[in-house]
């Protein structure tokens, strides 16, 4: 028995799972329709069209059933299955309970689907009774069973990754673990991507939507990527979120792309198809619903300025709670409108911009590859450890939170104290040389606070 | 005055929680921060460790309504918690819900100041102006 | 008497009008309150900042002052006046009529304010009490007596011009006459300009809003300014409308308001400022009112891409009929939100385009210049009458309609058939060069009504 | 069969009345296409002049309920107009106003078919079932 046939048995071996059928789940993946694949709408759309996806997690089976019947008719081209922050730390008691509760009173108890609660045999027949490509959004350190019931569901679009969904989504779960639990979810769906079209992972780039730096959200995504590729996946997106600027936008898309090619093909992936996506505006949303809207349609135009390959939408809701599924549902038909009508886009290039941004992504790779230890994974956990890699508002101990950054006057996202991150010496005298830094600790805290508060 | 304050549940928006910390020091506060992810027993047993004055939970993702419910049984299990002011704030239902309905349902848990969508110095002011009634301040 | 004053008299003695007191007028302008004046603000307001102005005309006097009372609680920057077709082809017995009815019916009766029919007294007392600038939009090739009007009510922005108010707005008023009515409206505003700041004029860049190529427009708008400047105008607006392309919007932006500089400065005007006005999408719009926002947030996009001082906004019930003043104000809330999250707009130039849309601009100047006539108006009305200026879908009899333009795949207007327009022959081949020309005419017809409802 | 058409009153949106030409020759009517702003004598007068069948009237404007006023007192004026198909369509009030007030207040008027923005093409295949039912066609 191989080392992974082992692990599944541990990981399947629980009491609040459905008794999994492995040779079935192979047999449904092999022979399962290729519309559910988002890896073969990738390849054969047409070359602008990007493709559409909400989010969108309700506890019901009966609720997110419905929620998925009005994004279809709001022409959506990806369903989200967006699980519960319970089932993201794998407190699979507390989404039991929560679920009966939700189930029993008709209010809802949790923040998504609990995927694992419900099991793959009910949530397939959700999945292919509508047949469009589902993308699982999660944020959980811990996924394998979580990526096995989702797969085995018909699932083929697995978001996350050892980095992006541990440094933002949680306080202290093991780092190490993360990265050997996520090897095990990339080695799933290579397998998997044997028997028909590819799975596709997509990491997240928005990380914690707060003051970002794109240098950090880029190397996080490339990481992200090369640990994936690695294990022998053949369909990856990369991702990032709307900053703030359209210009560093259009910068960040620029280099993300540039560089997730260059960085294939060094380790011989060449041959993995690559996408870009893009994140609706991820940070605190306005209350005011008809400026939420503004900022929606606003993110739609620099994702086609970005030239996406697909986009995730927020709601007018956002800010005050999960959203209905017609506030919802509603967003995807106005981007979908959007889209049609945006024509003419110029191609924007700042050769400037790009170049600084570059060096400082080259510079941050190379001393994760210098790390001393044996494999990638050690080195990108080492260089999380140390300070090379530094994520502003994570809120996991093991980051360093020494690096700071505020907005200049074009509100692009600037690094105003580097921490242990080895940006060049000239990209930050770059960076700090477009702020105003003559000003006292207290006025600089009260900027960032409204740096943060941006689209209010 | 010292308080502890956090995240409750599973809950790991952490944004609020720093924008706190500082507000509450800036107010003179002594502050014991917990962070995200913080578990009710957590939360009470700090209370107790430190001598806290008061309890300033946290909760943005939804989870609010789930933990709230199991206050009363857990509080009650600790001596000396009564004296306690036990204040409420962020997000606290799954969904869009109107403060008519939210706050008195929190109150009923043992929640002294309940802020649902309230900006932090709002609630924050109001925290003060209780401690004035209560001649702590 | 000067000729001027004889006019007047003439204008004045009408039996639907106020007794003018000229003297209490001048009084009243030179002693205005400055924020009355736009081109005030124009002058004063933050480099970056766009002014924002709704459109919005109702009949009666009560619901009129309720809705500029909402765009005020809107944060309006421009008021509007808008008035309604039966006083532009100056048939106040039917507005009196249909004024009378909408008065006792509580229905609205009138598409607009019928300003000529309430008088300068009356509408003053709203104009001051709001201490906005306001913008008088009408469409009216006579609008001597209206200008008079809207003057002495305090209102310092004139919209319009001999070509653009007759060609989209009139069947078969004579051109000439209209050349002179409005050289009698350029010497009011000029005269008026010597006792405060300056009256400001704007010309009506969108025409018929329906397939109009850039060069037609920007042609039109010069040579509007330039009768303006001419009769002693020193605050004027050139404009136009979103036309379907975005990168097209931003090159005749760049070429538009380099090429007003130029010809200003050839008569000696350099002195007067010239300000730039984006019209958002003016063509049919969608009847989702959903649909309509995004519309309306992408032009705001736009305007802010073109570097526009002023946009002129519309509202999600375009399509439904004259908006509720509940829609009208929250566009401009909507507008002034998204002006104040759009940032790091990149600088964008297409040197080829513009090159393009320059020379075909230079030559159509020149051929008019070239006409024989002794003035320059009598040579714009000879170059109308034979066709070396021609505006798509104008209902005026002169026009001559040969011109044929459509889409590229980019959404470009380019011009297919030149009729009698000078489209210098490299230009010409650059333009077909870009469609798809192969097809048969009727297919070419169906692209054509395609193309006008492309938003919809 | 003639047609009579065009866009009523001080009205100069001439854009659906260019297509609605086109249509019409499409549809094998021989049109006389008064073109915009055109008053209601006009239309009467070109009707009784071609001795066409069909008026076809547009208002785009929001002017078509002043004028549809006028149409019964006017048309009584004219003799032989009784047979004549009339229809109007386009925006036929000032804001938005629903179908079902805005039909039979037309057909009041003196109308046979109204199509409140109704789709061109719609309201000519109605006008084909009118004329099918009359035995015109
Ligand atoms: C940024 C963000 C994230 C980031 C968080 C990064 C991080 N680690 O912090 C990421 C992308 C990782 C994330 C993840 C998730 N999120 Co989130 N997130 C947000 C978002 C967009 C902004 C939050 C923020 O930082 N705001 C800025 C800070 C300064 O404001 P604030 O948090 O609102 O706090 C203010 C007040 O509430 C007040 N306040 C807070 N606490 C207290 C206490 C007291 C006593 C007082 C007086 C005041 C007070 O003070 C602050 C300043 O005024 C909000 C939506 C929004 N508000 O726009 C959703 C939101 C909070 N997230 C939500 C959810 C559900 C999730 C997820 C479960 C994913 C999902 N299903 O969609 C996961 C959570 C996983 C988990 N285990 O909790 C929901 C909560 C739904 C609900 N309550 O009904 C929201 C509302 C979005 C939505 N509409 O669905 N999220
Ligand atoms: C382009 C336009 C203009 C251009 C017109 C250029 C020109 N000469 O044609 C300009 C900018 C000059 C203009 C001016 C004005 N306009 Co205008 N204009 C429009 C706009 C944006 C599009 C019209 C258009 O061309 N559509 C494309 C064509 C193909 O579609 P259509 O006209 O809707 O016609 C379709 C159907 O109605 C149908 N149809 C038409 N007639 C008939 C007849 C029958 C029998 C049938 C079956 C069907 C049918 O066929 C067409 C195809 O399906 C509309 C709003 C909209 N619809 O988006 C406003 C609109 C028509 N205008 C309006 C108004 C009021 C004016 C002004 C008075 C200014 C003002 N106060 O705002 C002036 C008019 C001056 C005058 N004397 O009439 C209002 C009318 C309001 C109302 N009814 O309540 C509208 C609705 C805008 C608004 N919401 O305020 N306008």
């Amino acid at each position: 028995m191989s080392l992974l046939q082992e692990e599944r048995e541990i990981i399947v071996n629980n009491e609040y799972v459905d008794n999994f059928d492995f040779a079935e789940v192979k047999e449904f993946v092999t022979n399962a329709s290729k519309d559910l694949f988002i890896s073969h709408h990738f390849k054969n759309k047409p070359k602008n069209k990007m493709l559409v996806q909400p989010r969108g997690g309700f506890p019901t089976y009966e609720k997110q059933f419905a929620l998925s019947e009005y994004f279809v008719k709001a022409n959506v081209d990806v369903l989200p299955l967006t699980v519960d922050s319970n089932t993201r730390l794998n407190d699979y008691a507390t989404a039991k309970k929560m679920l009966r509760l939700s189930e029993e009173n008709d209010v809802d108890m949790l923040n998504g689907y609990p995927l694992v609660n419900h099991g793959y045999r009910t949530t397939r027949k959700m999945v292919t009774h509508f047949n469009k490509p589902v993308s699982l959004r999660h944020g959980t350190p811990d996924a394998r069973l979580l990526i096995e019931t989702a797969i085995a569901s018909g699932i083929f679009e697995i978001e996350g990754g050892p980095i992006t969904y541990l440094l933002p989504y949680s306080k202290n779960f093991p780092l190490d673990k993360a990265f050997l639990y996520w090897k095990y979810v990339e080695r799933v769906c290579a397998n998997y991507s044997k028997l028909n079209e590819p799975i596709n992972r997509e990491s997240f780039g928005p990380l914690t939507a707060t003051l970002v730096p794109p240098s950090i959200t880029i190397v996080i995504q490339l990481l992200e990527m090369l640990l994936s590729l690695e294990e022998g996946v053949k369909s990856f997106s990369v991702s990032f979120a709307q900053q703030g600027s359209m210009n560093q936008d259009i910068v960040t898309g620029a280099v993300l792309k540039k560089l997730a090619k260059h960085y294939a093909a060094e380790i011989n992936c060449s041959d993995a198809a690559i996408n870009l996506v893009y994140h609706q505006w991820m940070g605190a949303f306005p209350m005011n619903k008809d400026s939420a809207e503004q900022l929606i349609n606003i993110a739609t135009v620099i994702a086609s300025m970005v030239s996406a390959d697909k986009i995730i939408t927020k709601t007018r809701e956002e800010a005050s709670g999960i959203p209905t599924k017609e506030a919802n549902a509603k967003t995807v038909a106005n981007t979908q409108y959007t889209l049609g009508i945006l024509n003419g886009l110029p191609n924007v290039v700042d050769e400037e911009e790009e170049e600084i941004l570059t060096l400082e992504v080259h510079a941050i790779m190379e001393a994760v590859f210098n790390d001393s230890a044996d494999t990638l994974w050690r080195k990108v956990f080492n260089s999380i450890k140390n300070g090379i890699i530094d994520v502003p508002f994570s809120p996991h101990i093991i980051n360093h939170n020494n690096m700071i950054t505020i907005r200049d006057a074009q509100k692009n996202i600037r690094i105003i104290k580097r921490g242990n991150v080895p940006i060049p010496d000239r990209c930050y005298a770059y960076e700090k040389g477009q702020c105003d830094l003559t000003k006292d600790t207290t006025s600089i805290v009260n900027d960032i606070i409204h740096d943060i508060g941006i689209m209010q | 005055m010292k308080v502890v304050t956090g995240v409750v549940g599973n809950d790991i928006h952490v944004v609020a929680n720093r924008l706190i910390d500082l507000s509450l020091q800036a107010r003179g506060y002594e502050v014991f921060n917990l962070g995200v992810n913080t578990y009710l027993e957590e939360f009470f047993d700090a209370v107790v460790e430190t001598g806290a004055d008061i309890l300033l939970i946290s909760s943005l993702n939804g989870e609010a309504e789930g933990w709230g419910r199991e206050v009363p049984r857990l509080k009650a299990k600790y001596k000396k918690l009564d004296d306690i002011i036990m204040m409420i704030g962020g997000n606290l239902v799954v969904g869009t819900g109107n403060a008519e309905d939210i706050i008195p349902r929190y109150k009923g848990y043992g929640f002294d100041i309940v802020c649902h969508q309230v900006d932090l110095n709002t609630g924050l002011d109001s925290l003060e102006e209780m401690l004035k009634e209560r001649n702590l301040k």
